[in-house]
Order: structure tokens, then sequence, then C-alpha cells
């Protein structure tokens, strides 16, 4: 009877070890990864890595406790669809510069703000945010489409 | 020029795995070095003695024009490495499927194709 | 406004991932809409060229200053590209409404094939040479995926081949863009030439053309890198084979060779040109005599037509560059068109082996005979339709610089042509119907179009030589090919 | 720089026991090595964003190469052809020979020609606001390529679940009703 229970827990994903300090570190990890991203005009990192770091915490969390935390509520076709958000978003930053009067397409219209302070990049900033949240959409949705293929071959 | 040229000894390696070997994962591995052996060539490029990284502190008198590394080859190999990462998942993504439906990774085993 | 030749492909693939459960004609029709748009774009934009003499349209994205910023160039070459590229992908598209139908997941190729036509536009309008890095790299990346679509395992090895040959190419391009960037320190084209032609390195220069050369042969399958075009093609679903065949091995491979090599680097390789041109035109031919499979003979015939065009090149003469790009449209449109119909044959009959056809599909499928007669023979040069005329003028101008020999080789690889796309015809279309193809019916309207389309433009592009129409279409195209070094300065004063 | 070419050499030894080694798992962990080095090039070269983007794609890129060979890892049945292998080792000596004649041509390493990102280092603050002028060219002057850059991703991402998904043709019978 005893160890029904234990024999429970146990099925998905790695040894109880791994998923607590998994848990732990996840939100550390997701916190640097925002950090990256918003102060990337100003120290190192950015967009981009910021990113990757995000889509790295995911895969900790889905490595570490087995793909069903993910199947029911959140596949890549809503990974992918957030992706398409973020690049429509960045396209529409983009395109903002059409509309002042001799602007070009790519222009970095908004005021640029105090020179090292948070908010002082015009475009910058919120370009950063926007490849964060797509980039991180978009590596998950390449590693649970390589993920999820097994789960189909297992089923 | 000593750089450059250890550079371009690990280009060719990549190049030698992916012309020579028959094992699939090992001509992904070699793409993957490759494409390692020009991002590093890029940034030798944009490599001055002395100077220091690429921001601007706040003290930092601008206009005399202190010495910086050269930021472009920086911004551009940024791009590239991502683009490097998308490669080897595409291929992998092909790899991982063609074992499926060929049960081997060996290309010259994978001849369905004729002529 | 040219960047809208980019972002519109790439919005509506955006839109299309949002919204992918419509209904699969719904995909079709938004995105030959948004071809058309961009083909009606581009004869805007041809317009607007003759309109001021030629000079180049300079686009400043973000309005930074030359060295500064990225710079979207379209002179007359690109305008010749935009309108071939445009043309062919939307009648691909209409095609592949109908076409598609068979597949699962319509949404993800409609979203692939606009991807793939946004870094075709990108790649010819761009003037910055990372920036056409950047758009190869997507084109190889969605080709590839496209290729691996009905995943078959003959497929996805082709897919896989592909992807080998389309990225080693790429960073093989990619050193020489590292090297051009450590001699000359600016990305843009423009920039580039002007300081080439100030301090000039013959050795650095001719080392960075061998790998620009060794990068842009693979991508446009000139016969020592050849080996993925024919199975990349013959596996490909046909709209996507006629999209490869037609623009993909231009684009990316011969235009960005022609415009880095002449117009960028300057350097003299005509020689190197002629010569691989020549090879792969004989050695393309003779392959294709020997296929069974009716999709690999076409792409071994594509091979040996681009080795006309890179001959043409090579003669390094007015009349050569106007042949080579005329004989790239006809050849374009007339190989797209030759997809097509083996597509429409494989729709009907499922068959693709040539011996097992038996033959007399004619009297079932009148319109695709009648269609696919038309672009074979234009191919392969017969009188009244386009290609006739282009390879005559490869001949002229052959002859015109003295190379009597080669302009043989020329006429005897396009009897060869002949030969084999008559032996095609026989197989499928000619002689008496076997009974298992009874009751086959004709290919349905939506297919039937693009290719009454483009037989009509191969027996009409014999006009496109005609004083008025060629003035503003081939001959400025021509003129910036041969112009070479100037459209750094040209450029450089537009964009002050 | 000694540290600097020492490194090289390292990643030059890894990338040939991952060329080399039969067993699939050990290649794969070298090309991790070669990735891990490069990063620690990067920052000696005074490149810190490059560091952390590429020593992060690294263990991604490791994940997705152990994903593939995780569950079949076949030792690699390699019988050495010979023709192959003498073009190859020509070919790359022929490549490094040309390569070490001409690289003379380049500025030497150490003094590259800064023509136009000494514009950017004067003018980025001013124009753009940004400190990170590695930020501000990949953001502002050249943001063309960033764009281009996603949609690459996006491409892959509906390429990779394309060439991963389960059926793709319909049933024959359910062709027949819908192509009626």
């Amino acid at each position: 009877m005893g160890n029904d229970n234990r024999q429970v827990t146990e099925i998905r994903g790695m040894s109880l070890v791994v998923k607590t300090v998994a848990r732990i570190s996840v939100g550390m990890i997701l916190m640097f990864g925002v950090f990256t991203a918003f102060y990337g005009h100003i120290n190192t990192g950015g967009g981009f890595a910021g990113g990757v770091i995000i889509a790295l915490a995911m895969i900790l969390m889905l490595v570490s406790y087995g793909r069903d935390i993910f199947t029911n509520r959140f596949d890549e076709y809503k990974a992918l669809s957030f992706l398409a958000l973020g690049v429509l978003g960045f396209l529409v930053l983009m395109s903002l510069g059409l509309f002042v009067k001799d602007g070009y397409f790519c222009m970095n219209i908004f005021d640029k703000g105090k020179p090292f302070g948070l908010i002082s990049s015009g475009v910058i900033l919120p370009s950063n945010l926007i490849v964060l949240f797509a980039e991180s959409a978009g590596l998950l949705t390449i590693f649970l489409g390589l993920v999820y293929f097994k789960v189909w071959k297992g089923k | 020029m000593t750089e450059y040229i250890l550079c371009f000894i690990l280009f060719c390696i990549g190049l030698y795995a992916v012309v020579i070997k028959r094992h699939i994962i090992k001509i992904i591995i070699g793409i993957g070095i490759m494409e390692y052996a020009v991002n590093l060539l890029f940034i030798l490029i944009g490599y001055k003695h002395g100077a220091g990284f690429p921001f601007i502190e706040e003290n930092m008198k601008v206009m005399a024009g202190v010495s910086m590394v050269d930021p472009l080859p920086q911004a551009i190999v940024m791009i590239s490495i991502i683009i490097n990462l998308t490669v080897v998942a595409i291929m992998v993504a092909l790899a991982v499927r063609i074992y499926e439906k060929y049960g081997t990774f060996d290309i010259t085993k994978i001849k369905r194709l004729k002529g | 406004m040219i960047f809208i030749f980019v972002i519109i492909p790439i919005l509506t693939a955006i839109l299309l991932t949002l919204f992918n459960k419509l209904d699969r004609r719904w995909l079709g029709v938004v995105t030959s809409a948004a071809l058309g748009v961009n083909l009606v774009a581009a004869f805007i934009l041809i317009s607007k060229l003759a309109g001021n003499g030629f000079q180049p349209v300079v686009y400043k994205l973000g309005g930074w200053t030359v060295p500064m910023g990225i710079l979207l160039v379209a002179d007359g070459l690109t305008a010749f590209m935009l309108v071939l590229i445009n043309l062919i992908s939307m009648i691909c598209a209409v095609y592949s409404i109908k076409y598609m139908d068979k597949f699962l997941d319509e949404w993800k190729y409609f979203v692939l094939f606009l991807m793939l036509t946004a870094s075709f536009n990108g790649a010819v309008l761009s003037g910055d040479i990372f920036n056409m890095f950047v758009f190869i790299e997507m084109g190889t990346i969605s080709a590839a995926a496209l290729i691996a679509f009905d995943t078959a395992p003959e497929e996805l090895e082709s897919a896989f081949r592909y992807m080998i040959f389309g990225s080693a190419a790429a960073l093989f391009v990619m050193l020489g863009i590292a090297l051009t960037y450590a001699y000359t320190s600016t990305l843009n084209m423009a920039d580039v030439a002007v300081s080439i032609v100030l301090n000039k390195n013959v050795a650095l220069i001719s080392f960075i053309t061998v790998l620009f050369i060794i990068g842009f042969f693979t991508k446009s399958a000139v016969v020592p890198f050849h080996f993925w075009l024919p199975d990349a093609h013959s596996s490909a679903p046909s709209p996507v084979s006629a999209m490869l065949s037609g623009i993909l091995v231009k684009v990316l491979g011969l235009y960005a060779l022609t415009r880095i090599i002449f117009n960028v680097l300057g350097a003299d390789v005509s020689a190197v040109l002629m010569a691989f041109g020549v090879v792969s035109m004989i050695v393309g031919g003779l392959l294709a005599v020997y296929q069974k499979d009716i999709k690999r003979l076409l792409a071994y015939s594509t091979i040996s037509q681009v080795g006309y065009i890179l001959f043409a090149f090579g003669l390094n003469t007015q009349l050569g560059f106007f042949a080579g790009l005329f004989h790239m449209f006809n050849h374009a449109v007339a190989k797209s068109l030759m997809f097509l119909t083996s597509g429409a044959v494989m729709y009907a009959t499922d068959e693709r082996i040539l011996d097992n056809f038996g033959g007399g599909l004619r009297k079932k499928m009148p319109l695709t005979s009648i269609t696919s007669f038309i672009g074979s023979m234009s191919i392969s040069g017969l009188p009244p339709l386009g290609g006739f005329w282009s390879k005559l003028l490869i001949v002229i101008a052959a002859v015109q610089s003295g190379k009597y020999g080669y302009a043989l080789i020329a006429v005897v690889v396009s009897i060869i042509t002949l030969s084999y796309f008559i032996k095609w015809h026989k197989e499928i279309f000619f002689g008496e119907l076997p009974e298992k193809w009874s009751n086959i019916k004709e290919s349905p309207l939506v297919m039937l179009l693009p290719m009454i389309i483009l037989a009509l433009l191969c027996a009409v592009s014999g006009f496109l030589l005609l004083p008025g129409i060629s003035s503003n279409f081939l001959e400025p195209a021509a003129k910036v090919l041969s112009g070479g070094v100037e459209y750094g300065k040209t450029v450089l004063e537009l964009a002050k | 720089m000694i540290t600097l070419q020492v490194l090289i050499v390292f990643m030059i030894i890894a990338a040939v026991v991952a060329v080399e080694i039969q067993d699939l798992l050990s290649s794969v962990v070298s090309v991790g090595a070669i990735g891990l080095a490069l990063s620690l090039c990067f920052l000696l070269l005074k490149a810190p964003d490059l560091a952390v983007v590429q020593l992060v794609v690294e263990i991604l890129v490791l994940i997705i190469l152990i994903r593939a060979t995780m569950s079949r890892d076949t030792k690699g049945s390699e019988r050495m052809r010979l023709f192959p292998y003498v073009a190859g080792i020509v070919f790359i000596s022929v490549f490094t020979f040309y390569g070490y004649a001409v690289l003379n041509g380049i500025p030497e390493f150490g003094h590259p020609v800064m023509k136009v990102s000494g514009q950017y280092i004067k003018h980025a603050l001013v124009q753009t606001g940004s400190a990170n002028v590695v930020m501000a060219v990949m953001l502002d002057y050249r943001v063309f390529d960033t764009l281009c850059r996603i949609t690459i991703l996006l491409t892959a991402a509906v390429g990779v679940l394309t060439v991963l998904r389960r059926e793709s043709r319909k049933k024959q019978e359910e062709v027949k009703t819908d192509g009626k």
C-alpha cells in the first residue's frame, strides 16, 4: 500500500530531487531573463538573450516534470500563435515611423529620454520586450514539436 | 594573423565532416562547427587591441572617440547565431523523421532515390 | 515604398498562422491576392523607373544615411526580377489552391510559400550584403520545409540533402562577407563597390570571389554542385518544384552571383562562368535523356538551361547579358509550366514513372497536353515561341564575341533538349490510350487557368523583343549588369 | 593574445574529437565543449552580449542534439573510404594555403579599419539614446535584419511543425468525398 502513492508521484518526469531544484530555480531564471531584456539597452543581453533564457526555463520545467504538465492546456499551436503575435507586434512597432511626416519604415520615432535611465532609448526598449516574447514562444514551439513527436510514436 | 589561420582550420574541419562523414548526426555536427568558425572569424575581425567593451558609461567622454571594440560584427554575429540554431533545429527534425522512416542514420543506406 | 514587396507576404503569412482554421480555398485565395498586389506593385515600380530614366529607386530604411543604415535599392535589374518572381509565384499560388486538397494542414504550406516569396523579393531588393544573406537563409529554410511537406521517405531524404548543400553554401557566402567586411569595413554594396575601386588588392578580391562563386554555384545547381537539385525537384509538391526550378535557382543563385560579382566586386570571371556554363549545359542535357521519372527529367533540363544562362552571362557583353536575362525569363515561365502540367498529370493518374504511362492522355486531358507541348517546345527552342528567340540571341552573342566552338555546343545541346522533350511527350500524351487511364478526367479549372496563362506567356514572349517593350523591361536590366561597378557610384549619390 | 590562441587550439582539438569519435553521445558532448569555448573566446574578444547569447543558445543546441540521439545510440559503422578522404584532405589543404597566402590583405589582427562603426560609436548615444552600442546597431540602425531574423524564426517554427506532423495526406476515402 505504502509504495503505491510513492509510485504514483514517480511516474512522470525525473526524480524528486530534480523536481524540487527545478521548482526553486525556475522563478530565478525567469526573473533573470526578464531583467536581461528590460535592461538590454544599458548593459549586456537584450531581448534575444532574455528570450532564449526564458525558453530554457520553460524547457527545464518540461524536462524535469515530464510532458503532461503542458499537454492539455498548452500545445505547440498556441505557442506558434504567440510567436505570430510577437512578430506582428514588431511589424506594427516598425511601421509606426510611416505615419510621421517624412518618416521611413523602421524609424525610431519615440523620444530618446534620459540617456542612462530605464525609459531612455525610444523604440529599443519596447522592441526588446516584443523580441523577448516572440523569441521564447518560437524556441518553445520548436522544442515542443521535437518532444511531442516522440509522444505520438509512443501512443 | 595566426588567429585567422586557426579559424580557417576549424572551418575546414567542419567542411571535412560534412563532405566525408556518412552518419547524419555527424553531418549536422559538421555544419555546427562550420557555423562556429564563421562567427568566430567575424568577431576576430572586429577586435581592437586595448579597446574597451562597446558600452558608453556615464562618465565616459564619448566625443573624445574613446577606443571601443567594433560593434557592427557583434550585431551581425548575434543575428547569425540564432539563424544557425534554427538551421540545426530543422536538420535535427529531418534527421529524427528520417530515422523513424528508414531505421538508420547512415546516409549511404538511405538511397531510395535513384539516378 | 519598395519595402512593401517584403512586408505584404510576411504580413499575410502571420495572419494565416493566426487564423489557420480557414477553409483551404480561402487560404489559397488570400495568398494569391497578396502576391497579386505584389505583381501590380512591381508593374507600378517599372513605370516609375521608366519615368525618371531608370535611375535606381533608393529607400533609406529608418532614415539613416548610406553607411549607417540598410538601403533598399530597386534598379532595372531588380524591377525585372521582381516582375518575374511575383508573376510565377502568384500563378503557382492559384495552382496550389486545388492541388493541395490531397494534403492535411494546408495553412502551413501557404505560410511557408509566402515566406519563400518574401525571401526572394527581399534578396532581390536589398542593397546590403548581410541583409541579402539573411534573405538567402530564409529562402533555404522555407524551401527545405516545403520539399519535406509530404513526409514520405524520399521527400525527407531530399530535403535533408538540400539543407546540407544550402547551409554549406550559405556558410561559404558568410565567409566571403566576413572577409569583405574585414577589407572594406562596410556592408553596404554600393559602399563596398566604391571602396574596392579605390584600393584594389587583387589577391584578396580573387579569394573572396572564389568563396562567393562556390556558394552561389551551389545555390544555382551548376554541375559540380548540382547533386541536390534532381532529388529536391522530383520529390517536392509540383507548385513548389515549379517555384524552386523557376525562381529559387535563378534568384538566390544567378541574380546574387551576378549582382555581387559584376556590380560589387567588379571581378573579371567571364572565363570561369563560361566554362562552368558550358559544362553544366552538356552534363545536364545528357543526364536528362536517361531519366525515367517525369519530374527528375525536368530537373536535369533545368540544370542544362541554367548552364545556358550562365554561359550568356559569362560572355560579358551587353548582348550577352540581354540574351541571358531574356532566356532566364523564358525558361522560368516555360519550366514552371512544365512542372505544373506534370503535377496535373500526377494529380489525375498518381503515376510518375515514364515507362508505365502508355501514352494517349491527350484524349482525356486535351488542354493539359496542349499547354505542356507549348511549354516544352518553348524550352527546346521551336521558332515561333519565346525560347527560340532567347537561344538564338545567345548563339548570336557567342558568335559576335568570337566563341564559335561554344556556340556550336549550344546548338547541339538544344537539339538534345528537343529529343528528351519529344520522348517526354511521346510517353505521356501521344499514342493510343491504355484502358487503365479510361476513367481519368481533365484537371480542374483552378489548375488549368494558370497553365493556360503560362502557355500564352510562352507564346507571346517573343514580342518582348519589340523595341517599345524591351527598352523599359529587358534593356535597363542588361545595362545595369554590363555597367558593372558604376552601380556603386549612382547609388551613393542618390542615397546621400 | 596567447590565451585566445590556446582556446582556439582547444576548439580545434575538440572539433576533431567530435568528428572522429564513434560514440554519438560523446561527439555531441564535445560539440557542446566547442560552443562553450567559443563563448569564452567571445568574452576575451570584448563581446559580452555574444558570450551570453552563445552560452544560452549552445545549451539549447545541446538539448536538441541529445534529444535526436538519445534513444538511438547506434554506433557509426564507418568503413574508411579512401577517395573522398584524400579528396577532402587535398581540398582543405589548398583552401587553407590559398587563405593563408591571401590573409595579409586584411588589416592585422587587432587593428580593424572601423570606418562605419566609428560613426556608430560616436553618434550612438545621441541618435538612439541607448548606451549599449551593439543593441543600438541591432535595433535601430540595422533593424531590418532583426525583423528578418524573427521572420526566419517563424518560418523555422512552422517548418519544424510541418516536418514533424503525423500524417501528411488525407486518407483515400476522405479525398474522394472532399474532391467531388
